[in-house]
């Protein structure tokens, strides 16, 4: 039988994977997939809350949530295109112009 | 079959939504006008953005209607309104910057000014709402809108500040999806009263769930308000960014943001889990004085004024942690005060702006680049040093009385330790801000040529910093209604 | 008469704005007409003064921030009306004195905004202004010291901004933190200090005030050993900074212990009065040796100052009229004194463009008139009797031997160094053979030196013959403060102790 | 009456300050002329003022408030009676004698009417130093006496030795100074009043440990200004100054400022009489000592200022003994003979050309006589000889001495007696008779101008006669001061008598014996003592080396050490500490987006565990 708790973990796993993807991942593409990952973990979470509510606004939110991410993903390529065509790279070790 | 349902359209209360209503059709009509007419002047752009915003900041101050509307979504209150005419005034003080003397791509196109008006909305939506997800909806639309905004200046710069502040910020809505996931699970309702409510009741057990909804929620916020740790991006985005965009994004995001919090936080704080407070405590605290000492050591002056911004959140930060109503009022005199101070140093260094980089290869305003300006352009140099004094709380100056005011709040709330801390960091911050004035009136200037200086100055632009050094220089006859409206209102929603 | 006081405050700053329309050529003349009509005003507010009452007169009272109980409250009595006098006079001494030619129109508008705030401090009696004024008045005296100093001006200016204004924070919070109190108290907002002098403040609380303020005026004054800022300062800055910041901005910092420290914290002024004697008698006699090692003239000078400024604090802790009257009135004497040194330093300068003493020799010969002043205003500064200097010392002095004996006898011995240091500077100067040849030729004063520097000693030896208008002035509203105290104080030895300090006879 | 007194204390200040205005110009004659008329003017009304108190008694003016604060009140008030009247009589004399002489003597100085603008300054002070009626008037003569003495000391500033002399003297005196004001503010705190009558009525009344405090502290300031021992070392350096300053500054007047505080003080002191004890016996100790340097000195102004020196212990003693009339008998003539000696060696000095080595002199005689028999008057006059003046005065204080059992005091000033006879007498002897030295150096003295000669002759005069006033005085101011009846048997006191003159005659007989047989073998110079005695028991060097030296050590130390290396640089170590914790902190910005990202992250994580581990609940 699988409850609430075996999705909240899995939504857990998958956050820290997110988590640690985004801190170990050095090329730009795997870094937006990574937080796509963190965001589509609270999406299972979000769903399987709200069922176990019975209540709507959590798939709502679930909804919202992939919806902004899909724009996330529309704007962040393009950046990542811009910046390609700028300096044949998406490693993130290139763009350090800027710091101290 | 489902039976019909049928919702009284009075009782959605549609003038609440209005606001933001009026810019989206504003951002669409720009969008079409320029899909009609081909080139349309920036002037044009400029001032229709200008005249909706107008329209917006009417329908803001206007509205008398219930403080709840839209399905109960929005929240009209006190410092909701605060907060939409702090952001709606600085968005119409900061866009007509765009009429600089010299010409920049961004300004030719209409998505540009069409973007802006999607982020104020998104902007206004963050604060006019109790709900997580209207909240999230705010935050995405205005950060996303922002990314953008920031890449089309068009530098390479700008791109690695875009794409870095893009990477975060969407960490910082995994951090709040988390949050509200969690705050989700454990009460079953997204909207912060009810949340409140629930927890109230359970006396906030399970406390562990509580505390790691508020550690992601600091997360989220944390980053919008550049909270240490997650303040490593300001400097960066600010020096990408261009100087308006800058000085926009220092006050606008973060009174966004700043509403947010109070709205979540101080109901923590209140409730009594001792934790929250603590660990706000270091945040503030941490955040302030890392800025500070970071400013310290900067060659350039826009970097610098990006963590001055930094440690100037901390100050509201801490106006948050003590969540009198007297701190909250200070939050909002404060951030209207340091709003003009800061759109006039921005615009400052608008104006001084130069194609090349002539002083410092890296660098667009370092500060030998104002050396002895003072023997060059008496004026603006003076104008600059009046904006620097205000930033560094010299009275009688603008940002001194808000300091006065939150420092007053600290004590008057027995935070004697928080505020001594406040003075002495306001001590060290007087250094890097003195260190400009150095250069300017007391160091010999490198170049002669005043051209140089005001290669980008116009009209429009010495009008805006026209108005931040009146509001500077006699914001002490600004205190006395602006402390009686913000009471006011601060008082009506609660706070 | 009725705004004399908001005029005298803001005269100097609407000519100084307006001061930015006179050509270069004639900005000098403006300058000192200016500041002589602001000398002029002063001098009517003393005609006006009443010298039977000693509250506080042409009060001028409009809150603006009632919400908050901020107002805009001026006022003078006895203790600051010759302050203000002091400031006006030396403004003008001082831009008569003037020798810069670049970029004088900046420098003259900037001495205005000082005079300004000088002024400002010594009348403002809200509290959140006179740390407005307070904090102001720093700006000017940076860009001074910064821009027309000598070769280390950046470093010294910044230091002296800094530390003085690093100092004060402190206090803004005291400030703060005694509005808070009296809220507490009272339930209103205020930050006029006639209110705060009602409240009476609990012990333990007065002690950390106390502190807070003490800080800053320490800082400022300045005492042992938050005084290294000064010897900068007026090692680099130029003439007429120095003239201002040793006859007036030192002033601000021993003004505010009259004002804020003692009414406002009787106790604590008690309490700490030892430690603060042991730091007085520090600096006068540490400062003193300094003074004796210097090479530098302007140096000598400058050391010196912190010796005096020693007794002046000392005077105002002693706790009796004859002491707080007489470092009151040694606060002026030292402004007219250390001024008028400072601008005949100046006036070597200008001529040899050194200030060290070995560089010079034989002055006495060459420049008789130049030595004539000179030797009288060392003499004053050694407090000769019937000279400004004495009066004040003597009455300083004579007020703490009632708290100590010996402390007084210590601080005494600033009487024998200042004459050692004084007289060695004079002989090194002035005596002997005329070793250097370029010496040979020195012009002696000039037209315009003696103007700036007649009227200087004048009043020291008039002030020396005849102090008496000024004191008396000054001594009754002394009393009525001590008074105050007295009867605010909350520990009973510290009633005892203000009594006892105010009484004749008795052993000790 | 009021117009005399104030005739008498302005006339020299209007002197001063008339002359003043030429200061800077070349000589001209009629500055010393005038000011002489002015200072002659106050002396006459000062003896009119004499006569008037002698008739109808004391007169007390107060002219103006000075200082008024609390309950301190200071007015410019002035009491002319028995005593004060006398000190003004003595200084104006002796300063209109020493201005007439002035004119000579400094004919060939540019500096001309500068220096008789200090010197009727100086009469000035000393005016009010007598005759104000309060100690802090008394104070401001003191003071102002002892700037006119540096400014006269350094008259010739252009001479290292002369204003080295000038800062040390003044120097001093402030020591001195710091005791007395520390006396005057004890005064203040228990009286309520600085006036002497206020203070006098309440002594009786008073904790003779007060009492005992503020005498010890008057004296200290007694001692600065009339150079007893320690602070004695000045008084011979003084000696750089023109020679009429010497006598009427170092001789006649100033120095026995510190006799007439005393004797002011009288009724203070009498009921203190160890103090007064111990006072007597530093002056008889100080008469003594002086006088044992005055014997191998060569320098003709030093001898004399030694001599003054012992004097000034002579009248220490008495007045420490109660003697005060006795005490101001021996001030009045001491200044008569003491400044007619000054006088004279000012001649000798313009015959010799300033050369001041009386080893290079002798057989003046021939070329100046006047001179050499004014000096001889006041020699003997000194040296106590009846019946010159000095013998009456100095004789009596003997017998004070003796009479109140003090036999060892006694003893010292009889010796002292002897000595003085002695080194006077050496002096007469090597300057003006003996070998002609001086033609060794090329020299052809000259005697002095007659009118200087003239203006001699009244001191010289009094000199002589002036011991026979005696009783007359001792009537007139024992009218103020305590009677003080020797009680010695007569027999005893004829003894006495013959004694003291004995060994000051034998003085003189043996001065006069040796230095016809050309005095002493080279081979004393050698002697231990001999070094001694003129090295003036090595005090200066050890003031030069314990206490000059230590001072300016210490003073660099605690300027380049203390100040720069320690309390500056930690207040620049707290900037440069706050400074470079901005540069680590800068690390943090290391604007690599993956470090941003793991701060987030990891800041987010150790909240988590925070809020795992540490959950402080109210």
């Amino acid at each position: 039988m699988i409850t609430l708790t075996h999705y909240l973990v899995l939504t857990g796993i998958l956050f820290s994977i997110g988590l640690v993807g985004v801190m170990r991942r050095t090329n730009l593409l795997m870094l937006f997939f990574s937080t796509e990952i963190l965001l589509n973990a609270i999406n299972i979470g979000f769903v399987a809350v709200s069922k176990y509510y019975n209540d709507l606004s959590g798939q709502l939110f679930a909804f919202f949530i992939i919806a902004v991410a899909a724009s996330e993903v529309a704007v962040g390529l393009g950046l990542l295109i811009l910046w390609y065509k700028r300096n044949g790279s998406v490693d993130l070790n290139s763009l350090q112009t800027m710091k101290g | 079959m489902l039976e019909p349902i049928s919702i009284d359209v009075a009782s959605l209360n549609l003038p609440a939504l209005l606001p933001m209503a009026i810019l989206v059709v504003g951002a669409l009509a720009v969008l079409c006008a320029d899909l009609a007419v081909k080139g349309l002047n920036r002037s044009f752009l400029t001032m229709i953005t200008v005249l909706f915003i107008i329209l917006d900041f009417g329908a803001v101050i206007g509205y008398n209607g219930p403080s709840r509307g839209f399905f109960d979504v929005l929240l009209v209150d006190g410092i909701a309104m605060m907060a939409q005419v702090i952001i709606l005034v600085a968005s119409a003080l900061f866009l007509p910057l765009s009429l600089s003397h010299r010409h920049f791509r961004e300004f030719r196109m209409a998505e540009l000014y069409a973007l802006f008006m999607f982020m104020i909305v998104g902007f206004q939506c963050m604060v006019v709402s109790d709900n997580l997800i209207l909240i999230f909806i705010g935050l995405e639309t205005s950060s996303l809108a922002l990314y953008t905004l920031i890449a089309m200046h068009n530098r390479a710069k700008a791109f690695e500040a875009a794409i870095k502040y893009f990477t975060m910020g969407a960490l910082a809505a995994g951090f709040y999806g988390m949050s509200a996931l969690i705050f989700y699970a454990l009460t079953g309702s997204v909207e912060i009263y009810q949340i409140e409510h629930v927890l109230m009741q359970r006396q906030f057990e399970p406390l562990i769930g509580v505390l790691a909804a508020t550690v992601f929620m600091l997360g989220a916020l944390g980053f919008k308000l550049s909270l240490v740790p997650s303040h490593t991006w300001t400097p960066d985005v600010y020096e990408g960014s261009s100087a308006p965009l800058a000085g926009y994004m220092s006050i606008v995001p973060k009174i966004a943001g700043f509403v947010v919090a109070m709205r979540l936080f101080e109901m923590l704080v209140a409730s009594g889990v001792v934790w929250v407070e603590h660990i706000l405590y270091v945040a503030v605290v941490l955040t302030m004085t890392l800025a500070n000492l970071t400013a310290l050591v900067q060659e350039d002056v826009k970097r610098m004024l990006a963590f001055s911004s930094i440690s100037h959140a901390g100050f509201m930060m801490a106006a948050i942690l003590i969540g009198t109503t007297q701190a909250n009022t200070a939050l909002f005199l404060y951030w209207t005060l340091f709003m003009f101070t800061n759109l006039g140093a921005f615009t400052m260094l608008w104006i001084v702006r130069h194609r090349k980089n002539l002083w410092d290869e890296r660098y667009q305003h370092p500060y030998t680049k104002f050396s002895g300006l003072v023997k060059i352009m008496p004026t603006t140099a003076t104008i600059m040093g009046v904006f620097m004094f205000s930033l560094a709380g010299m009275p009688p100056f603008s940002v001194f009385w808000g300091k006065l005011y939150l420092i007053s709040a600290a004590i008057n709330s027995e935070y004697i330790f928080l505020a001594v801390i406040i003075a002495l960091n306001s001590a060290i911050a007087v250094y890097y801000y003195m260190k400009l004035i150095i250069y300017m009136f007391l160091k010999e200037p490198i170049t002669a040529d005043a051209r140089l200086y005001a290669t980008n100055a116009s009209t429009p632009l010495k009008v805006i910093v026209g108005v931040a050094v009146i509001f500077t220089l006699f914001a002490i006859v600004l205190i006395e209604p602006l402390l009686t409206i913000i009471t006011k209102y601060v008082t009506a929603s609660g706070f | 008469m009725e705004h004399i006081l908001s005029l005298l405050v803001f005269f100097p700053a609407i000519a100084a704005l307006l001061g930015f329309l006179v050509v270069k050529e004639s900005i000098r003349a403006y300058g000192i007409s200016v500041s002589a009509i602001e000398f002029l005003l002063s001098l009517v507010l003393w005609i006006g003064y009443d010298n039977a009452n000693a509250g506080y007169q042409f009060v001028e009272y409009y809150p603006f921030i009632s919400s908050y109980g901020m107002s805009y409250y001026l006022g003078v009595d006895g203790i600051s009306i010759f302050l203000v006098i002091l400031s006006t006079f030396i403004t003008m001494i001082a831009f008569i004195a003037l020798s810069i030619e670049k970029e004088i129109k900046n420098l003259i508008i900037s001495v205005l905004f000082l005079e300004m705030t000088m002024v400002g401090v010594f009348v403002i009696l809200d509290v959140i202004w006179f740390y407005a004024f307070w904090e102001l008045s720093l700006v000017p005296m940076l860009y001074i010291i910064g821009a027309w100093g000598s070769v280390n001006r950046m470093y010294a200016s910044i230091k002296f901004f800094l530390y003085t204004f690093a100092g004060s924070v402190l206090m803004l919070v005291g400030i703060l933190y005694m509005g808070f109190l009296y809220h507490e108290a009272t339930g209103i907002w205020s930050f006029s200090l006639p209110d705060w002098y009602l409240l009476q403040v609990p012990f333990e609380t007065q002690l950390w005030l106390f502190g807070a303020f003490f800080l800053a005026f320490a800082i400022k004054v300045p005492m042992f050993p938050f005084h290294t800022w000064l010897p900068y300062a007026h090692g680099q800055a130029p003439t007429i900074g120095s003239i201002l910041l040793a006859a007036v901005l030192l002033k601000m910092g021993s003004y505010g212990f009259v004002r804020f420290s003692l009414p406002l914290f009787p106790d604590a002024s008690v309490y700490f009065l030892i430690p603060v004697a042991v730091i007085c008698i520090i600096m006068v006699i540490y400062a003193a040796m300094i003074a004796y090692a210097q090479e530098d003239m302007k140096q000598v000078i400058a050391y010196s100052s912190i010796s005096h400024m020693g007794i002046v604090v000392l005077g105002t802790f002693a706790m009796n009229a004859e002491g707080i009257t007489g470092s009151i009135f040694l606060m002026l004497s030292h402004g007219i004194v250390s001024g008028a040194l400072f601008m005949l330093v100046g006036v070597i300068y200008d001529r040899r463009h050194t200030k060290l003493m070995r560089d010079f020799g034989g002055l006495a010969s060459v420049m008789p008139n130049f030595a004539t002043i000179y030797g009288i205003m060392l003499m004053a500064s050694v407090g000769l009797p019937l000279s400004i200097g004495f009066v004040g010392e003597f009455l300083s002095l004579a007020g703490f031997y009632r708290i100590s004996w010996i402390m007084t006898l210590f601080a005494g011995t600033g009487i024998i160094l200042g004459a050692v240091y004084m007289l060695v500077l004079y002989k090194k100067s002035f005596f002997g053979e005329i070793v250097h040849a370029e010496n040979k030729t020195l012009k002696d004063l000039n037209a315009k030196e003696l103007t700036a520097l007649i009227p200087l000693v004048a009043l020291v030896v008039i002030l020396g013959v005849y102090p008496k208008p000024v004191l008396s002035v000054i001594d009754m509203s002394v009393q009525k403060m001590l008074v105050l105290m007295e009867q605010k104080a909350v520990e009973q030895t510290t009633k005892e102790l203000i009594i006892k300090a105010n009484t004749i006879g008795g052993t000790h | 009456m009021e117009n005399y007194l104030y005739t008498a204390l302005f006339a020299p200040l209007a002197s001063s300050l008339f002359v003043a205005l030429f200061a800077a110009r070349p000589k001209m004659l009629f500055t010393g002329i005038v000011a002489s008329l002015l200072i002659a003017i106050s002396m006459i009304a000062s003896f009119v003022l004499l006569i008037d108190v002698n008739t109808y008694g004391p007169l007390h003016v107060t002219m103006m408030d000075w200082i008024a604060a609390g309950n301190l009140e200071v007015p410019f008030g002035f009491v002319v009676d028995e005593v004060s009247v006398i000190m003004m009589v003595t200084v104006t004399l002796v300063s209109t004698i020493v201005h007439i002489y002035s004119i000579g003597y400094m004919d060939h100085d540019k500096s001309f009417n500068r220096f008789f603008s200090y010197l009727s300054a100086f009469v000035f002070s000393m005016m009010i130093l007598v005759m104000s009626d309060n100690f802090v008037g008394l104070f401001i003569g003191w003071e102002g006496v002892g700037l006119c003495s540096w400014l006269l000391i350094g008259f010739w500033y252009h001479k290292h030795s002369a204003s080295w002399a000038a800062n040390e003297a003044f120097i001093m005196n402030r020591i001195a100074d710091l005791g007395m004001l520390m006396g005057l503010f004890l005064i203040y705190w228990t009286v309520g009043s600085f006036q002497y009558d206020e203070f006098f009525a309440s002594v009786k009344t008073m904790d003779p440990t007060i009492l005992t405090t503020i005498g010890i502290f008057l004296f200290i300031g007694a001692m600065g200004k009339s150079a007893q021992f320690p602070l004695h070392t000045w008084l011979a350096d003084a000696m750089e100054g023109p020679t009429p300053v010497s006598a009427l500054i170092h001789a006649a007047t100033m120095v026995t400022a510190g006799v007439y505080l005393v004797i002011r003080c009288g009724e203070l002191y009498t009921l203190i009489p160890d103090v007064g004890f111990a006072i007597a016996s530093l002056g008889a100790f100080v008469a003594i000592f002086a006088a044992s340097m005055a014997l191998v000195n060569n320098d003709l102004k030093r001898i004399i200022a030694y001599s003054t020196l012992s004097q000034l212990g002579y009248m220490f003693v008495a007045a420490g003994l109660g003697a005060y009339w006795i005490a101001l008998f021996h001030l009045m003539t001491h200044a008569f003979f003491k400044s007619l000696l000054f006088l004279g060696a000012g001649n000798v000095m313009h015959a010799m050309h300033d050369e001041l080595n009386i080893k290079k002199m002798g057989g003046l005689y021939g070329s100046m006589k006047a001179t050499a028999i004014l000096m001889s008057v006041a020699s003997v006059a000194l040296a106590g000889i009846y019946p010159f003046a000095g013998f009456f005065s100095k004789d009596k204080i003997l017998e004070v001495a003796f009479s109140e059992g003090a036999y060892f005091l006694w003893f010292a000033l009889f010796i002292g007696a002897g000595l003085t006879a002695f080194y006077s007498f050496r002096l007469v002897m090597l300057v003006f008779f003996g070998e002609k030295e001086y033609v060794k150096y090329g020299i052809h003295p000259h005697e002095a101008q007659p009118f200087v000669i003239y203006a001699l002759l009244p001191l010289g005069l009094l000199a002589v006669v002036a011991g026979f006033l005696e009783h007359t005085f001792e009537g007139f101011v024992t009218r103020l001061l305590s009677q003080y009846e020797i009680h010695i048997e007569h027999g005893t006191e004829t003894l006495l008598i013959a004694a003291t003159l004995g060994i000051a005659l034998s003085g003189i007989a043996f001065a006069v014996y040796m230095y016809r047989r050309g005095g002493f073998s080279k081979a004393w110079e050698e002697r231990f003592c001999y070094k001694l005695l003129s090295n003036q028991y090595y005090i200066p060097k050890l003031y030069e080396l314990y206490i000059m030296r230590p001072f300016s050590a210490l003073a660099n130390f605690a300027w380049q050490k203390i100040d720069t290396k320690v309390v500056d640089l930690t207040v620049d170590l707290i900037a440069k500490m706050v400074y470079s914790t901005g540069e680590k902190s800068r690390k943090m910005q290391s604007g690599n987006l993956s470090d941003m990202l793991r701060w987030m992250v990891v800041g987010m994580v150790v909240l988590l565990i925070l809020a795992f581990v540490y959950r402080p609940m109210v």
